[in-house]
């Protein structure tokens, strides 16, 4: 197991990330640069769990029978970091949807074409408060 | 066998991802990238990473796709072609691929039992978990209680998700009008 | 109570972190209010105490659950770490307690809570990501801090508020990323998270691929954070279009404690023996400091809208802070710790007056043009902002004047002229757009049917709070210098 | 789908066992794969499901809004507070030993298994207020 099939699951990681952040610089569309991030984000996944593996050991919940159990500990972190993606998504759909009530479209060109001609709109006319 | 049901997977995720970058149809995109969550939940329990599978299974695959169908039920589902030749974002996009492939050169094999990770701290874990602990499942005990100040932030990380979802789309109420 | 004393590093972070929900639960803006102001309050008090009892005894290290490292989560406060603390928990105090007219004027009075528990959650994750000791950790707080970040700014009055939070979270999560992937190369070369247990076991790295990955990944993905030029694409519009309390707190805080993360990994994590000697680290940060001073500077010496024109100040001030990694000597460290505290009681002083100003006036956006007169019309704080510029320019007698003097010995001492050059030319530059504000508030007539008011008691008494302390930190320095400088003995391992 | 018969019988009859589903991943997850975080998204799930079948108000009026904001807090709050309860007895904070004064693994129990609650809550919580929330704007006022 080593040269470039001892690395391959590295390989694949690589890509996956390339390929996610070339769509969330790439693309103009919110959320189809979310869904980049999301990508870029789950990619990383992988280059703390494959280490973690062991051939022929089991999943780390202790039982008698077994002897070798693989890593648990890029579980817990990655555990994390799902949460945390998942959190950001979440967000930034929500930013998404507010950017398309006040912009009426969700393109990046379209929306900065917009801010020049009304730079100053704002974010939701009913909800700012009165001016006393 | 195991090391190459994990490669078959990995293969997969990435030619979904390759769709995904084509697809410009936002629906494709968003069914496509549960289709990407499956693979990868699957993939992760041929690694032994159940909880994580289980969890990728619920939240990537779960509340990511149902969130992305919820907002794109708000969007209009066609992305517009994009206008420029898209050369700066590949050359970031490739040169971070570069660094990353550099410095995986130096990393220890696949399933290598003499890798730091493997002969530091975590045989603390494995070894000593059930005498001070009493869990078995390794993952439960160093999430909530070895490390269990990471996972007081993440639910903090989550709190503010949903706090700041709460702070943005809220329903406006027709503000003041009795008041004028 | 000497026991409850022994855990002020945990208080430290979860009085703050605690306060979020308990202002969700209650939901009502006063309560929001006072429970932030007291929070900030008892993060000072906390922070001057660690500081405190790390000057008398050293570096305090806190096993959170009881875990000793590297098994469980460290708490570690250094002399860095403490000056750090100070300096955040410093502009909160300042802050937060004064912003309720401005918060209530400019967000909708059923989010106010909400804009409240975002401070704290803020305020708890850049005080988390500066004292923890743990890797992983510090990435949860990072991103603690980011989200509520990313809210603050997208409740911004105006629309464009909205784009400029999405677009800094598009680029401040690919910077975590970044981060969580460099972290993942240490991890997988040393099979540790904690950062003192990492830094040992590196030194018997053979292959130092995966290290010097992580070092650019570290670099890039922080440099994201802290708007390291070219890498400050986010900051303008987000500092220029959030809600002016957040923009206050945010340009005060929230870039300096990602530098303070850099500063940690790469003086005491990597080896720099080992890895700045083979990379040309200090040649990058050199060209990118200077860059940044003289370009950002460039830019707000022509930007049309104020908050923006003091928003590439930043970047450009920023541009200092980071100087110090380049010319790598105890002076100049000493100077770029410095103006963490300095830069952002500075910052904090300006854009605290900005929002009285946007508080007086007819709303919409805020052009330097729309300052014409305030020298009759809010005489203070036309004031406050010309004593706050003095110090943005380094004028002596003020606190930027001290940093910049540090920065100025440490360049010479280590023979780099054009250096020095440089910081006197953006020194020029900060002088030209800071007297454009002037002479616009001074000798430009207030526009007809204006108001003559100055900002509210409140505002004013947390403002110039931020303005004496932008003057005190320029003439009594055994706090901000001493303690800059024994972080920067810290850092470069020099005996005290 | 409001109308739909088969479909309003199933989700009444689905609904707990998801529920209850959601209730074994959450205490079973000690010895199985599973915990507080997938046990309150599998609980919000049950609920999101009755709200798709019933309609968002016949949701809300199940599990109302100030409820779940409530809930989205309390969690938090319950797992910050297991931290302060190791301060009081005498430990470090988040200490789970100084939990039982008498047998330091039942104290490791006891700390995981309210901790393990609180972020079951919070979970569940955000992830409903977030169908809330999004669906919500998706009707027409």
């Amino acid at each position: 197991m080593s040269g470039f099939w001892g690395h391959y699951t590295y390989f694949v990681t690589v890509f996956l990330m390339v390929a996610g952040l070339y769509i969330l610089i790439a693309r103009g569309n919110l959320l189809k640069k979310l869904i980049g991030l999301s990508v870029f984000q789950t990619s990383v996944y992988l280059l703390y769990i494959a280490p973690g593996k062991l051939v022929g050991a089991t999943a780390p919940i202790l039982a008698d029978g077994y002897a070798v159990y693989s890593n648990p500990l890029p579980h817990v972190l990655i555990l994390t970091a799902i949460v945390v993606g998942v959190a950001t998504l979440a967000l930034g759909l929500a930013i998404a949807v507010r950017i398309r009530d006040a912009y009426g479209t969700i393109e990046e060109d379209e929306i900065l074409e917009r801010d020049r001609s009304e730079p100053d709109a704002d974010a939701e006319p009913l909800a700012r408060p009165e001016r006393s | 066998m195991e090391t190459l049901i994990v490669n078959v997977l990995l293969t997969g995720l990435a030619v979904v991802v390759v769709a995904m970058a084509l697809q410009r149809n936002l629906f494709g995109v968003v069914v496509l990238s549960g289709i990407y969550s499956f693979l990868m939940a699957t993939a992760l329990v041929a690694l032994d990473a159940v909880d994580v599978a289980m969890t990728e299974a619920a939240v990537g695959a779960g509340v990511s796709t149902v969130l992305l169908l919820g907002a794109l039920h708000l969007f209009s589902s066609m992305e517009a072609k994009p206008l420029h030749r898209p050369l700066l974002p590949l050359v970031i996009a490739l040169g971070m691929g570069a660094v990353l492939a550099y410095g995986i050169l130096g990393l220890p094999s696949f399933s290598d039992p003499q890798a730091p990770i493997h002969v530091h701290v975590a045989p603390v874990y494995l070894s000593s978990v059930m005498r001070e602990t009493g869990v078995p499942n390794v993952v439960t005990a160093v999430l909530a209680s070895y490390r269990g100040y990471d996972t007081l932030g993440e639910t903090v990380v989550v709190f503010t998700a949903g706090a700041g979802v709460i702070a943005l789309l809220r329903r406006r109420k027709r503000l003041k009008e009795k008041d004028k | 109570m000497p026991s409850i004393l022994e855990h002020a590093p945990a208080l430290q972070v979860v009085l703050p972190l605690a306060a979020a929900p308990l202002i969700v639960l209650v939901r009502s803006a006063a309560f929001a209010w006072a429970a932030a102001s007291a929070v900030s309050y008892a993060s000072l008090a906390i922070a001057v105490l660690l500081a405190l009892r790390v000057a008398e005894g050293g570096a305090i290290s806190y096993a959170i659950g009881s875990w000793q490292p590297p098994i469980g989560i460290e708490y570690r406060v250094d002399a860095l770490s403490a000056f750090m603390l100070v300096a955040v928990s410093l502009t909160a105090a300042l802050v937060a307690p004064h912003a309720r007219r401005i918060v209530s004027a400019e967000v909708a009075a059923d989010r106010v809570y909400l804009l409240y528990a975002m401070y704290c959650l803020c305020l708890a994750g850049l005080l988390g990501m500066a004292i923890t000791g743990d890797a992983f950790n510090l990435f949860v707080f990072l991103e603690i801090s980011s989200l509520a970040m990313y809210v603050l700014i997208a409740l911004g009055p105006r629309r464009r508020a909205l784009l400029a939070a999405f677009q800094y979270m598009l680029l401040g999560t690919v910077g975590a990323t970044f981060y969580v992937i460099g972290v993942g190369f240490l991890y997988l070369m040393t099979g540790t998270l904690n950062l003192v247990d990492m830094a040992e076991r590196l030194q018997a790295v053979e292959d130092l691929r995966p290290v010097l990955a992580a070092l650019a990944f570290i670099t890039v993905g922080i440099g994201l954070k802290l708007a390291l030029f070219p890498l400050h694409q986010w900051l303008p519009n987000a500092y220029a279009f959030s809600p002016s309390m957040a923009s206050t707190f945010i340009a005060a805080t929230a870039t300096k404690v990602s530098v303070y993360v850099l500063l940690r990994y790469y003086f005491m994590v990597f080896d720099p023996a080992a890895l700045f000697d083979r990379l040309p680290t200090r040649e990058l940060f050199l060209a990118l400091s200077v860059a940044a001073m003289v370009t950002a500077s460039l830019v707000a010496v022509f930007e049309q809208d104020v908050k923006r024109l003091f928003a590439y100040s930043s970047v450009a001030q920023i541009g200092y802070i980071t100087l110090g990694i380049g010319v790598d000597n105890v002076d100049s460290l000493t100077g770029s710790i410095a103006h963490l505290l300095n830069h952002g009681v500075t910052k904090g002083a300006i854009f605290a007056l900005l929002g009285g100003v946007a508080l007086r006036s007819a709303g919409g956006a805020m052009s330097v043009q729309s300052l014409a007169g305030l020298g009759a019309r809010m005489p203070l704080t036309a004031l406050g902002l010309v004593i706050a510029g003095l110090s943005l320019i380094g004028v002596p007698g003020t606190a930027g004047f001290v940093t910049k003097w540090y920065l100025v010995i440490g360049a010479i001492d280590a023979g780099l002229w054009w250096v020095v050059a440089a910081i006197l030319a953006s020194s020029l530059i900060a002088a030209v757009y800071v007297w454009r504000v002037v002479e616009i508030a001074y000798l430009r007539p207030a526009p007809a049917g204006g108001r003559r008011e100055e900002a509210p008691l409140s505002m004013l008494v947390g403002a110039l709070g931020l303005v004496a302390l932008s003057v005190y930190f320029g003439l009594e320095t055994s706090f901000s210098v001493g303690g800059a400088r024994e972080a920067a003995e810290l850092l470069l391992g020099a005996q005290p | 789908m409001k109308d739909d018969i088969i479909l309003r019988v199933a989700a009444k009859i689905v609904m707990p066992f998801m529920l209850l589903f959601g209730l074994y991943v959450q205490f079973h997850g000690d010895f199985g794969p599973g915990g507080g975080f997938q046990a309150g998204v599998i609980a919000a799930a049950a609920i999101v499901f009755y709200g798709l079948i019933f309609g968002l108000d016949a949701a809300r009026r199940l599990v109302p809004d100030r409820l779940v904001e409530a809930l989205v807090a309390l969690g938090v709050l319950i797992y910050a507070g297991v931290g302060i309860a190791g301060l009081l007895l005498g430990g470090a904070y988040l200490d789970y030993f100084v939990l039982d004064a008498h047998d330091t693994v039942h104290g490791q129990h006891r700390g995981i298994f309210w901790v393990e609650a609180g972020v079951g809550i919070t979970v569940s919580a955000v992830m409903l207020k977030l169908f809330y929330m999004f669906a919500g704007r998706g009707q027409k006022e």
